[in-house]
């Protein structure tokens, strides 16, 4: 080969670059190792992770997922193709995706869904930025300080640089759920969207009805940021109050991707059609070919950063396309009565769990206030310290919500979705008993050395 | 036959589904959907067998070359798939504490590390979920940087003509002007012109090295000093690293700031869209802003290093910590490789590229920069045959695909008409690149010969040529909205 | 092109081989071999490609409707799979302690409990590896049987007409004569002549029911009556244990031993070929006989029963202890079904079957048996287009390729002339039925209007139709002997 | 449907069952349980088998398998599909096998591979019915008592019927090798086949030269039984003596395939093409479609049983198809070199293991002689006590000789695959040393009590 380039040695190959520049080697990446060797040390690391009965929520849960997303979703023509911009070689990824839009669509109660986003977070950044680009002039976002304090940190962010104002919604102290009330103040204010939640962090349903006519009385777009699973079972953002909602965005994990240390998920982001122009993210449409048969392909591109370039409606290139594969097939094979009751399971699972935990001495449930499968729960001690103890019988418990929400006390988002068992909810509430009286009884030596 | 077609009211797989006997009866009734969502109500065997059956539909690097320029499609070893789905790792929740991450959180260190030392830089976060998201974290830090400088007068990114529609898109995001700078004839950046455009409304030059045109810009040094010397900041797309690693630092170029994309340099699979990641390095002087999380060290464990730690962190992009099990894959290829594997890479990257477009060019085929080296990618231009024969490089890209080969990218860089970017990549064997030669070339013969034969290929794929006016015009997004 | 057209000589994947250091210096010269084997050296992507895109060349149950009659072809849940591989099941060593595989264990006493139940037999043995060597293990036991009554003088197996080609090949191996008994019109055993054929040198009798012909013996209390009578023993060949689950148990018809087709009934999956699983069930009878290990429960710990547990086991069939990663594929497969899976197993496939003939036979194909009920299977004939079109049956069976349909078994049971055995299974859906039926129906038309056409597919398929007799004459078995 | 045939419900169909036999109800079998709750007790099932390091060989060995074995191999296609009748249909499988055929035929050094057979003693015991056909008249074959003794009982269980007589050949006291002297008892003898292992089952490397030439002196058949790891270093059958071994087969699973407990693996099997039309077992040939291009198809059926029925050369069917596909991967990945660099890496491995438990006091080697991969090592208490202290350890010490070779006193075989890193081999020579120690200076209460 080198005979045919004309030249004796690759190093020849690289004779444009400053050699003042050539000075690359590597001395903190080790030397390779074969397979197997890389096996062992993987191994070995997972193994030091080890497994944990796992109760946390917040947004990401472990659900069952079926055998056959992976072994399906890894089939090296979904995992090794790229974006299908050869629409005719890649029938296979461009038809799976616009099932899984019309999936999507169909459960959110909207006309159109993109290919995904990058993740929740960020997917919702990006409904506010579609939000500013539809009401052009307005620039204020309401966002109920009961949405996942990461999501508004992220939208912080991403949004941060483009002149929007975000203002927090505050939440009710009875009740958890957004003040409606408090929507009114910023009548006359140019108000481009209002977040909704549903269920919020806390995992209490919102009254989306109304939020959502709120946020058109404010002559703005009314985002739902929903969970998937959630909405098996609750009314879909396109059947909120008498419009619907305008987009809805949310992590997708929840349909058949693994919890995985926090990603590969997906975003998704739904919308009436009106906005389809404004919405980021590749889509999928049928057309025909020119024999008259049906065929797929990436359509709209003329939002997209490849075209419009610095008009686009957003940078997104690489989206997580293979998670969408995940999730169509999770779909396809719960259908929609197996989601249904994946969803109404985990709701009945974290209602045992809110049972036998509030039946412990200094245990109460933080709002009582119709929830869906998150649940927040105030202890009479320190959070991180409990949580801790419990972690030690393989139990994670929860996530301590005192410091981003120091108005609850000692406040713990947990739930139990349909992989926990009874036996698994009562082991938790065993060891949360014995190791509060403990504790109360005899706290550890640092507070005693405080006291 | 779409899956809804297959779908049978009531059919639900009770190997799936929980047993219906879930108590929700606290939930109020209006709260409540009532009609359920058009998902498919199919078997189990029938959702195995669609799906598979589409899949076949599909090119891919396991069932085909795919030398889609600045994509860097290589063999993604099943190595990297197995080990990184190690059931611990699957299982294990983001929020749960970092003692029951310490495995999963070494690999990150550990990868942060050999970032670190590939790209010459002093820091690396793994956040960011792709180049884009890569991009938007570097340029975010630039505004950081200027602003906290209180430099508010710098409100514009310079990025070539030829540059990735990610770079524009990106400096807009981040609330910037875009300023275009032009390529010379030869690949270079037009050096005057780009001195001419800086100055103190410079915040930063975004480029790409070697660049989207297959060359690498031999001023690289004078570009820094000129983009430095108005104070400005020099960000490095680092799609293109798979041909320099081991032999070429970003950081001794002088860059500020740069993304990698995992997904190509590090063979992560792209899954037919995503998810990639897009870790972002910094020198010094940016190293206050990086993204959080990252892994820090701390008393003898791994943990996360969060708000509290990095006061000026422009923050965080996503809801977790990045695309762990992307990390985790691009990790372990990272070890079966090592740094002489890595070294490797770029050297047969660049190898198979140039040896294609020799043969390509003593073919006839015309080159963009026929005077350049290749780096691990090259353009050649079909815009005589448009000429003369009315057959375009898409005509030519949709016949390809009946001789078995994906066709490069087209139509990209803009600057290049009726452009081929080729990109072979390292994994690829010499019997894969005469193959593709070969079929080039008879390609073009055909193209001359029979116009209306190549203009109405392909004729061996699942579908014949698609009518994107069609798609956009008309709109057919979701089933059963037509 | 074949993967060794691939190779180039001196290519090694570095990831998958040892450093080259190792010290061999202790193994004489004279014992080394001098020459390297004929095994390609290619890259890992090029065996990726070359093996993704042959498999690809496959019918298969995840891509196609797959009606084998007598084979059982349905759905092999992905779960059985993902949950026989877990690593630990993996990794542990045959000759490991039972301490180390108590899980393991349990499985596989579990899986006896189950089939015992389903079989109604007194105990069974999962070592047999196939059908074929669970034949050839029951046919040893009735011969041990014999033999330790110092009944040495039958000699005889009876096997009807219809049996499946294992059957006598099996009695031969155990050293027997083979005695064909004939099938009566309507499907069933010739009575008569079978109390004929009965008598002191009868060893025994076996019998596929439902039979290989699509139907219920109905006459089976009698035949049992028949073949007991004369001192001779009564063996089941369980291949068609799927149409009968939880409705009717072989012991219950008087059969004193039985194998199944774990990869037929319990869903294990054929790859292309094997492996599958045979154990054996027996009665009181035969249990001294059963062959090891199997598994007992001892003192709270699961061990397998060895030589000195069962003095007069006819001993072992294989190093080890059978298909053990197929059998854990058939327990889980068992356990996700259950008891009502099981039944509703046997209910749809009978039902699908029916519908199927009855469809065919009202588009005016021919049946077999037409006033029989269908078992989960049945057999249609093409014996008159034959004889006026002369189109035959391998003819159909190719066009159905065409139309994207595995061919049904053809030619078999031998006593039908261009029959087809077609089985459907219970994991279709009605609508492949009906594309099935369709199919089948129009090549029929196809076949009177243009008998050529169908005498010259397949057409689509990756290869045209190929030459036996060539493949049989010229005997190209390795690639480079030719 | 059931209108279309014409029945009322789906009992009626069951309407030809003599009505006292349709009892069928299933009281064993418990309750069908969805994949979620499988997934659970089978990864509790599988936790309590644990993780061991093995040193066990004998016939059965750990190697590293390259990802890509597995997850190619269980891609649909291959993994459901059924033996290849339908030629053209089945292209995948069958070029895969002529594929297969090759490697096999070539890493033997003989003309002609089957597509597999059940496994390698079963493999054995069809070679020497292969030899009886081709002898006719001669029924006595001599089988080394070097031989696995598992393999000597299988062959004895599926000939026995045959009227064939199995002779055991001593091994020397000294070297552990088949006496080749005690083959001239049998001149004269209508002997039809000896058995030739290569290693045996001590690990030996047998005179194959002499073995094979000794058995054509004889007028029998040689069958090789080998290693096919080792055949990448050692002198393939086909080269044995002057004319080569005549029949060849072996255990399959070192090529690619897990341990499983014991299955499922492969017996292969090779010969001279003279003896084609005498072996079992599926073969592939090569062919023309009626275009001309090359295909491939099942061939020379009319050896097999739904062909021959009664006279066929076996009763198999079904075979070990997945496992070859397995095998021709692993193969392809490791290629040539590979393989014999696997092969040259256990050799060595067990030569450090060797040496390190030979440095114990009480430990040495039964036999002074070259050896491949596995090697038979003699302590100075009973083996199966010291095995069980060793597990407690997590070690999985080999294989307990002391049943089955009296004669060789403790013995233990045992070997280390490239699998194994030197510190696993010196923790066990650690654990070794420290237990026979122990045990010599304070034997258990069972046999203080014995005392
Ligand atoms: C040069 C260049 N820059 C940036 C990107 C964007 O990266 P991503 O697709 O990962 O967002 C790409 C990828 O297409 C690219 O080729
Ligand atoms: C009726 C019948 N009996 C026996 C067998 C042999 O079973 P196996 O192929 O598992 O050896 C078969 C399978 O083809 C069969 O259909």
């Amino acid at each position: 080969m080198l005979d045919a380039i004309g030249v004796s040695d690759i190093d020849q190959l690289f004779s444009e670059i400053p050699a003042e520049l050539q000075s690359g080697r590597l001395t903190n990446v080790p030397p390779g190792i074969p397979e197997m060797e890389l096996a062992r040390v993987m191994t070995a690391r997972s193994q030091q992770d080890g497994r944990y009965i796992n109760f946390i929520g917040g947004g990401v849960y472990e659900h069952h997922i079926p055998a056959a997303v992976w072994e399906l979703t890894t089939r090296g023509e979904f995992y090794t193709a790229y974006t299908p911009y050869q629409a005719e070689a890649s029938q296979g990824t461009l038809q799976l995706v616009y099932e899984f839009q019309t999936m999507m669509a169909s459960l959110l109660a909207l006309d159109i869904s993109n290919a995904s986003l990058y993740e929740g977070a960020s997917a919702l950044a990006e409904a506010i930025l579609a939000a500013v680009r539809v009401k052009k002039k307005a620039r204020t976002v309401l966002i109920p300080r009961a949405v996942n304090p990461v999501y508004r940190k992220v939208v912080e962010t991403i949004v941060r640089n483009q002149n929007i104002k975000l203002v927090e919604i505050p939440f009710s102290a009875t009740e958890g759920t957004t003040e409606v009330s408090a929507l009114r103040d910023y009548e006359g204010d140019a108000v481009a969207a209002v977040v909704v939640p549903q269920p919020n962090y806390f995992g209490l349903l919102e009254d989306v009805d109304t939020l959502t006519d709120s946020a058109h009385e404010l002559d703005a777009l009314a985002i739902g940021l929903v969970n998937p699973t959630a909405m098996a079972l609750l009314k879909p953002p396109g059947n909120w109050g008498s419009d619907g909602a305008d987009i809805a965005v949310g992590e997708g994990q929840p349909l058949g991707i693994p919890l995985s240390s926090g990603g590969p998920y997906m975003g998704f982001m739904c919308c009436k059609s009106k906005y389809v122009r404004q919405i980021p993210g590749r889509i999928v449409g049928r057309t025909r070919d020119d024999q008259g048969n049906d065929g797929f392909t990436l359509t709209l591109q003329a939002r997209e950063q490849h075209i419009r370039r610095s008009k686009a409606t957003s940078n997104i290139c690489t989206n997580q396309g293979l998670m969408v594969v995940a999730a169509t097939l999770y779909m396809s094979l719960l259908g929609p009565e197996g989601l249904r009751r994946v969803a109404a399971r985990c709701h009945h699972n974290t209602n045992i769990l809110v049972e036998k935990l509030t039946a412990i001495d200094g245990v109460k449930r933080c709002f009582e206030h119709p929830f869906f499968h998150d649940v927040v729960i105030q202890l009479d001690q320190p959070v991180a310290d409990v949580m801790r103890a419990i972690e030690a019988q393989g139990i994670s418990a929860g996530i301590d919500l005192s410091s981003e929400y120091p108005e609850l006390g000692n406040a713990l988002l947990t739930c139990a979705t349909e992989s926990r068992t009874v036996d698994e909810i009562e082991n938790y509430a065993t060891h949360l008993e014995r190791i509060l009286s403990r504790r109360s009884l005899d706290p550890p030596c640092a507070e005693k050395v405080a006291q | 036959m779409l899956i809804f077609e297959q779908s049978r009211a009531g059919c639900t797989n009770p190997s799936q589904a929980p047993d219906d006997d879930s108590d929700i009866s606290d939930i109020p009734q209006y709260l409540l959907r009532d009609t359920p969502p058009n998902i498919p109500s199919v078997s189990e065997l029938q959702t195995v067998r669609h799906y598979t059956r589409l899949s076949q539909k599909n090119f891919s690097i396991d069932t085909h070359f795919y030398p889609l320029g600045s994509c860097t499609m290589k063999y993604n070893p099943r190595a990297c798939n197995k080990y990184a789905m190690l059931p611990e790792f699957l299982n294990r929740h983001p929020y749960s504490s970092v003692q029951t991450g310490q495995g999963f959180l070494a690999c990150m260190f550990d990868l942060q590390e050999i970032l670190q030392d590939i790209t010459g830089m002093k820091a690396v976060s793994l956040s960011p979920l792709a180049g884009a998201q890569g991009e938007f974290t570097g340029v975010s830090m630039i505004r950081a940087y200027h602003d906290a400088k209180g430099d508010s007068e710098r409100v514009e990114i310079l990025v070539p003509d030829a540059a990735h529609g990610t770079n524009p898109a990106t400096a807009t995001m981040c609330g910037y002007q875009v300023r275009e700078i032009p390529t010379l004839a030869d690949g270079d950046v037009d050096l005057d012109a780009l001195r001419q455009a800086v100055g103190p409304r410079t915040a930063g030059l975004m480029l790409t090295n070697p660049s989207t045109l297959g060359v690498f810009e031999r001023h690289i040094l004078e570009v820094a000093q000129v983009v430095h010397g108005a104070g400005g900041l020099l960000y490095y797309d680092g799609a293109n690293l798979n041909a320099i690693m081991g032999k070429v630092k970003p950081g001794d170029m002088e860059f500020d700031v740069i993304h990698m994309n995992l997904h190509k340099t590090f063979s992560t699979p792209h899954g037919g869209g995503g998810p990639g990641a897009g870790p972002v390095g910094v020198n010094e002087r940016l190293l206050p802003f990086l993204p959080i999380p990252y892994v820090i060290e701390d008393g003898g464990e791994y943990r996360w290093a969060v708000e509290q730690d990095c006061p000026r962190s422009i923050g965080r992009l996503s809801a977790n910590m990045g695309n762990a099990g992307v990390l985790m894959r691009a990790y372990i290829y990272a070890r079966l490789l090592g740094r002489e594997g890595m070294r490797r890479v770029a050297e047969f990257a660049t190898l198979n590229a140039n040896y294609m477009m020799q043969c390509l060019k003593h073919n006839g085929i015309e080159m963009a920069y026929p005077t350049r080296r290749a780096t691990h990618e090259f353009i050649a231009t079909v815009k005589t045959l448009k000429e003369e024969n009315g057959v375009s490089a898409m005509d030519v890209a949709k016949r390809l695909l009946d001789k078995g080969f994906h066709a490069p990218t087209v139509y990209f860089p803009l600057l290049v008409p009726e452009c081929f970017l080729i990109e072979p990549t390292e994994t690829e064997s010499k019997e894969e690149l005469d193959g593709f030669i070969k079929a080039f070339t008879d390609i073009l013969d055909e193209a001359r010969e029979d116009p209306e034969m190549v203009k109405n290929a392909p004729y061996t794929t699942p579908v014949r040529r698609l009518d994107e006016v069609r798609a956009a015009r008309d709109m057919d997004l979701a089933w059963g909205d037509s």
